[in-house]
Order: C-alpha cells, then sequence, then structure tokens
C-alpha cells in the first residue's frame, strides 16, 4: 500500500516533468497563435481529467445507489472534489489563454468553456450539500444529486450550442486537425495529468476513511459520556 | 513577447491551484491523524 | 446472539446500530418481543428510545444490523399494520380533526366512517370545526393517538403520549391501550410517567446510552 | 388507494391550507411585485431594448418568486413532522412528489399570470413574433423550474439552513432550461427568429427531470 503510493508519487513527478518539458520545448510553435497555445497542453488535459473524474462520481453515485456500498460513496465524493480542482484549473486558464487571442477574457458563447463553468457550478453545488446535509442521509442525497448533475450535462451543451449558433462568437480548435506532433504532447500531458489525479485522489482517500473512522469513534464516545 | 506573459500566468495558476488543494489535504490529514492520537488514548 | 430470521418475535433486533453522523443513537440493540403484549421504554433522554421506535416504524433505517418487524425485514411491507404516534402531533394545525383524519385515511385506504368510529374512542367530536391548532393539549394529544390507531394496527409505537395531558385523559388514554392489548395488539410506549402504565404493562424495557439494559416485569425505581 | 387519488387527495390538501394559512402566495406575490418594481428602477429601456432583455427580466423575477413558494411546500410538511405521518402510511412516495409538483405548479402559474400584466405595463412589450407560442413556453417553462425546485426543496429538507440550499441546488442545474426559457421569450417578442428549438429543449428538460425525479424521489424520502 505504501510502496504503491511512494511509486505513484514517484511516477507521477517524473510523468509531470517530462510533460512539462515537452510542453515548453519540444513541442512546436503554433503559427498564428505563438508561444500562448502552449497553455492548450494544461488547459484541455485538465479537462478531460476533470470529466473523467465527473463520470466516475457518476458511475459511482448510481453503484451507491444500488450497492450501499461506503466505498462507492467515498469514491463518489473524492472524485467529484478533485475534479472539481481540475475543473477550476481549466476555468483559469481558459480566460489567460482567450484573452492575448482572441482579446476578451470570456466568451460567453463559447461551448466548451461555457459548459465546463455549468459543470463546476453544479459540482460545487454537490460539494456544498454534502457539507450542509446532516445525519447518516449525506449519501444518500448526495448520490441523487450527482444523477441529476450528471444528466443536466448533455442539456447544458445543446442549449449553449444552439445559443452560440445564433450569437457567433470566436470558437477555436475546432475544424483542422492537429500536428501529431502536437497531438503526441497533449496525450503525454493528459496521461501525466490523470497520474496526478490518481494521487490526489488517493491522498483524499485516505483522508475520507480516516475522517470517517474519528467520526464513528467520536460518536460513539460522545454516546458513552452522555450516559455517565 | 507579451504573450509569454499569459503562458507563465497560465502554468503558474495550475500549479499553484493544485499546490493549494495538497497543502490543505496534508494539514486536514495531519489535524485526523491527531484527533486519532487522542482517541486513542 | 439471536438469528433474526429463525425466530418468532413480532419485532426482532440484533446488533442495531444507528448513527446521525458524528452521533451514534443506537449502538447494539439486540431484543426480541413478543406479539401481544405491551411493553413500557424507559430510559434517560438522548438514551435511543425515541430512535429505536422510529427504527422499528421504518422512520430511520438502521446503520448497521438487523431488524425484522411483523415477520419482515423491509419494513416498508407491513406498514399498513403498524401505527405510530410521535412526540410531536404529526397533525396539520390549520385542519379539523375530520379533516385530518380523512386525509390519512385515504392513504390507507380507509372510509370515512372509520374516522368518525376512531374519534369515538377517543372521545372527541368528530363535528368539531375548529382546528387543530387551536385544539387544547390534552385533545391534540388524543387527536395524535387516533390518526395512529386509524388503521387499527397490530403494532402500535407510542412516543411520549402522556405529556402534558391532564390525569383524565391520561387515564382515559391508558384504558384504551389496555383494550387493544387485551385484542390482542402489541404494543410500544416510550414514555417519562411509566408509573401510569404499571397496572397494564407486561414488561418494562431498560434503555441507557444506546442499548438495551434490562428487561424487568414490574416497574422499580432504578437506583 | 390507487396513485391518482392520493395524488388528488394530497393536491386538495395542500390547495386547502395554502387557502386557509395563505403563506406561500402572499409571500410570493409580494415579493414578485418587489422585483418588477426594482427592475423597472434598474433598467429603464426603450421599446426596442427592453424587447431584448424583457425575456431574462421576466424569468429571473419568476426564478426568484418560486423560490420562495418551493420553501413553503415542504416547510407546511415539517411543522408537527407530518411527513413522518405519510412516511409511515402504506402510501407510496411518488404521489406525494407529484401532488406538491403539480400544487407548485399551480401556485407559480397563478403568480406568472398576475405579474405578466405588471411587466406588460412596465416595459411596454408587445410581441412581434407569434405571440400564442407564449403559453407553451410559460407552461414548459414553468414545469421546468417547479418540478426540480420541488424536488430540491425536499433535498434542502436533510440539510442544515435548508432555505439557503435550494438555490445554490436549483439555479445550476437549472440553467439550460433557463435558457431556454429566456431565448424562446426573446424569439418570441422580437420576432426575429424562430422559437421552436428552444421549445424542443424544455420538453426535453421536462421530460428528462420529471422522469428521473419519479424515479429518485423515494430514495430521498427514506433518507434519514
Amino acid at each position: 500500500m505504501r510502496r504503491g503510493f511512494t511509486l505513484l508519487a514517484l511516477a507521477t513527478a517524473l510523468l509531470l516533468s517530462f510533460a512539462l518539458y515537452e510542453a515548453l520545448i519540444a513541442a512546436p510553435t503554433e503559427q498564428t497563435m505563438g508561444d500562448v497555445q502552449r497553455i492548450f497542453y494544461y488547459h484541455v488535459p485538465s479537462a478531460w481529467t476533470a470529466f473523467v473524474l465527473f463520470l466516475i462520481n457518476f458511475v459511482s453515485s448510481i453503484v451507491y445507489l444500488i450497492r450501499r456500498n461506503p466505498k462507492a460513496d467515498i469514491l463518489a465524493l473524492v472524485s467529484a472534489e478533485v475534479g472539481v480542482v481540475f475543473c477550476t484549473v481549466v476555468i483559469v486558464t481558459g480566460p489567460i489563454w482567450a484573452r492575448p487571442v482572441w482579446g476578451i477574457w470570456w466568451a460567453p458563447g463559447d461551448i466548451r468553456l461555457t459548459t465546463t463553468l455549468v459543470l463546476w457550478l453544479i459540482y460545487i453545488s454537490y460539494l456544498i450539500l454534502r457539507r450542509m446535509s446532516t445525519g447518516g442521509r449525506t449519501p444518500v442525497i448526495a448520490a441523487v444529486v450527482a444523477i441529476f448533475g450528471a444528466l443536466d450535462v448533455p442539456l447544458v451543451y445543446f442549449s449553449i450550442w444552439f445559443f452560440r449558433t445564433q450569437h457567433p462568437s470566436p470558437v477555436i480548435g475546432g475544424g483542422g486537425s492537429l500536428d501529431p506532433r502536437m497531438a503526441h504532447v497533449l496525450l503525454i500531458n493528459w496521461a501525466a495529468f490523470l497520474c496526478l489525479a490518481w494521487l490526489l485522489s488517493w491522498v483524499r482517500c485516505e483522508l475520507e476513511v480516516a475522517t470517517r473512522r474519528v467520526d464513528e469513534a467520536q460518536a460513539l464516545e460522545s454516546l458513552r459520556e452522555s450516559s455517565r | 513577447m507579451n504573450s509569454m506573459h499569459y503562458l507563465y500566468a497560465a502554468y503558474i495558476a495550475t500549479w499553484l491551484i493544485h499546490g493549494s488543494y495538497l497543502t490543505i489535504l496534508v494539514r486536514k490529514y495531519a489535524r485526523v491523524r491527531r484527533e486519532m492520537e487522542r482517541l486513542r488514548k | 446472539m439471536i438469528d433474526a430470521q429463525s425466530s418468532s418475535g413480532i419485532v426482532v433486533a440484533d446488533g442495531l446500530i444507528k448513527q446521525f453522523g458524528r452521533f451514534a443513537a443506537l449502538r447494539g440493540v439486540t431484543a426480541q418481543f413478543a406479539a401481544g403484549k405491551l411493553y413500557v421504554i424507559v430510559g434517560d433522554n438522548g438514551a435511543g428510545k425515541t430512535t429505536f421506535l422510529r427504527t422499528v416504524a421504518g422512520l430511520a433505517p438502521q446503520t448497521h444490523g438487523k431488524i425484522s418487524v411483523l415477520g419482515s425485514s423491509k419494513i416498508k411491507n407491513v406498514r399498513a399494520q403498524i401505527g405510530y404516534m410521535a412526540h410531536p402531533s404529526l397533525l396539520y394545525d390549520e385542519m379539523t380533526g375530520i379533516e385530518n383524519l380523512s386525509y390519512f385515511a385515504g392513504l390507507y385506504g380507509l372510509p370515512l366512517s372509520r374516522c368518525r368510529e376512531v374519534m369515538a374512542a377517543v372521545k372527541l367530536d368528530p363535528d368539531l370545526e375548529r382546528p387543530i391548532g387551536q385544539y387544547s393539549q390534552g385533545m391534540r394529544q388524543r387527536m395524535s393517538l387516533a390518526r395512529a390507531i386509524l388503521n387499527d394496527p397490530k403494532l402500535l409505537l407510542l412516543d411520549e403520549p402522556f405529556s402534558n395531558v391532564d390525569l383524565r385523559s391520561a387515564h382515559e388514554m391508558v384504558g384504551l391501550l389496555a383494550q387493544m392489548r387485551d385484542r390482542g395488539k402489541t404494543l410500544f410506549v416510550v414514555t417519562h410517567q411509566p408509573g401510569l402504565l404499571e397496572s397494564i404493562a407486561d414488561e418494562f424495557v431498560w434503555m441507557e446510552a444506546g442499548k438495551i439494559t434490562r428487561r424487568t416485569p414490574h416497574l422499580q425505581v432504578p437506583q | 388507494m390507487s396513485f391518482f387519488a392520493i395524488t388528488r387527495a394530497t393536491l386538495a390538501k395542500d390547495i386547502r391550507l395554502e387557502w386557509r394559512s395563505k403563506d406561500a402566495i402572499n409571500a410570493m406575490l409580494f415579493f414578485g411585485l418587489l422585483v418588477v418594481v426594482i427592475f423597472s428602477f434598474a433598467f429603464d429601456p426603450t421599446a426596442e431594448e427592453s424587447r431584448r432583455i424583457a425575456g431574462g427580466l421576466i424569468w429571473v423575477a419568476f426564478l426568484f418568486a418560486a423560490v420562495v413558494a418551493l420553501n413553503q411546500t415542504w416547510a407546511r410538511e415539517l411543522r408537527n413532522q407530518v411527513l413522518d405521518a405519510y412516511r409511515v402510511s402504506p402510501a407510496a412516495a411518488n404521489p406525494l412528489f407529484l401532488a406538491k409538483a403539480l400544487g407548485n405548479f399551480i401556485f407559480v402559474c397563478v403568480l406568472e399570470a398576475l405579474m405578466t400584466p405588471l411587466f406588460i405595463a412596465f416595459y411596454k412589450l408587445r410581441a412581434l413574433g407569434p405571440a400564442w407560442e407564449l403559453a407553451p413556453i410559460a407552461l414548459l417553462g414553468t414545469w421546468a423550474l417547479v418540478i426540480n425546485g420541488t424536488f430540491f426543496a425536499a433535498i434542502s429538507l436533510r440539510t442544515r439552513s435548508r432555505e439557503i440550499m435550494l438555490p445554490l441546488l436549483l439555479f445550476p442545474i437549472s440553467i439550460p432550461a433557463l435558457l431556454g426559457m429566456v431565448n424562446a421569450t426573446t424569439a418570441v417578442l422580437s420576432g426575429e427568429e424562430s422559437a421552436w428549438f428552444w421549445i424542443a429543449l424544455l420538453l426535453a428538460y421536462d421530460v428528462v427531470f420529471t422522469t428521473v425525479s419519479l424515479l429518485l424521489f423515494e430514495l430521498v424520502l427514506e433518507a434519514e
């Protein structure tokens, strides 16, 4: 267990440094956007990683409702939280890219960025709900809300897609195939970020397990004290 | 070459976000560990 | 340990634990209760009496452990045969007694005549026009009992039925409970005034810190 | 007793309770009026501009007012813990949910019917597109707000500070529905585009979330 963790941490560190080198130095400079385009190597893999994590959240929420296995609940919580962290990266780096390229910080019609923002809002509200809900019912209602959130995503996507066709705004990345060299760097970065996500989730899982154990112990202790 | 600033800003922001999340996790973990020790007594 | 499946009690609990986040209300309740008896549950505040009742009623599913009620581990399936009276009235203050009862009777698929019958049984006038909010505490408590026995339940769970009730009403209610027991119903009564039930109780169940500690046939003042 | 009989009985009971206390409708109406008045100070547009922003204003006002009503729905069941009386009965969970959603739908529709003339008066609105399309937009849009609102209000019951929790849950999930309502209304008012894509989107939203709510409500009701 400990060994596995150390190994993963080392692999992640190596992979991330290699990916950083690839993104900043090895990858060819994009012709129209210049070096700013390199933000792409952090922005896009973060988005994909966040989507993967939200997918895990959705699946484990369903599994929890069927099996009532606390592990599924922990996985749902952890994937949502780490997903929000990666989603935050996407939302922060997005405008930093948009500003020099489009000349504006935010394009409300941009389908991917806006969908990600809505996704971010949904999962933040999910995390707040987990925090605010009382007693032993948190896992069930959280799982229910997670399912609502996940089902909302395609609707958000379509609504923004149609919104954009009515209110045209700059769109990039779509159309035109990616230079194979760039695609390669992109995939390496994605692999690195996936490892990082795994690592963060691992730490968060350990924390959650420990917290629950402490809570349980406290529950019994408080009862014993009250009976004195 | 002004665009380089944006590039660095984005990369630094990314690492700041991940770094602060990790710090929060480690801190919470330390607190839980202390609590565990206290309960064991 | 009692095997929850094979035994024949009306309520069989095996290692029940109920945890509300950082707070455990039940921590390992294992007990069997036979049909047709009147059990009085006694204990300090926070001993888990109400939670135990709610778990039996299917309102607060246990965190760990097993429970079987009326022979079924899925309490949902036997709800039609359970009556539950809580500490709060479980009634709509803005509606009259008969309006309240007829709504709940609808949930059980019972006719209006049953509501009038039950109100008469608890000695309330079914034609009273006042909304429940304007009832006296004793009347409200009797109304609440009427709602709980609406479906003529086999298993009746009562949480503090006598709180704030004048002595005469309380004795009338005790008489009604004794009648129900004699008709073969099983009753669980959580109360701070176990003395009221001493003459008719079959067993006193003592709870302490989320566990059943003793079961005695008579009420003895614990030292 | 059948599904629809319980739904009807619960709906009738809710309307009777609301009629006697008038808690929700009064608060909602006053709140709606306030929003219209405040908006009229905040935005003082010409007829042409107002056509463009009215869709957004109207629906945001309705959304805020609806939240007031939605918070009331289950509050009524919490007083004296009446909800427990429903939960110990053999009645299924869904009729209760459906009755609550229908009740809210009726309340919010009444509110909209009363507030719309105010909006028309304050903003001198006149539809340039086919005005009859506003009817399906309003009905589908209101149902979209109410179905999720009723569900999340039930979820908020299980939390601390539940009045805050409801909008926090409801608003992000409702974004596609809001986009649909606002853009459809604007399309009809300005007469520049067709509103049909948005109406279809609202319909899809309603179908998806009505189904999911009915599938999952029992879990929420039983959670404790």
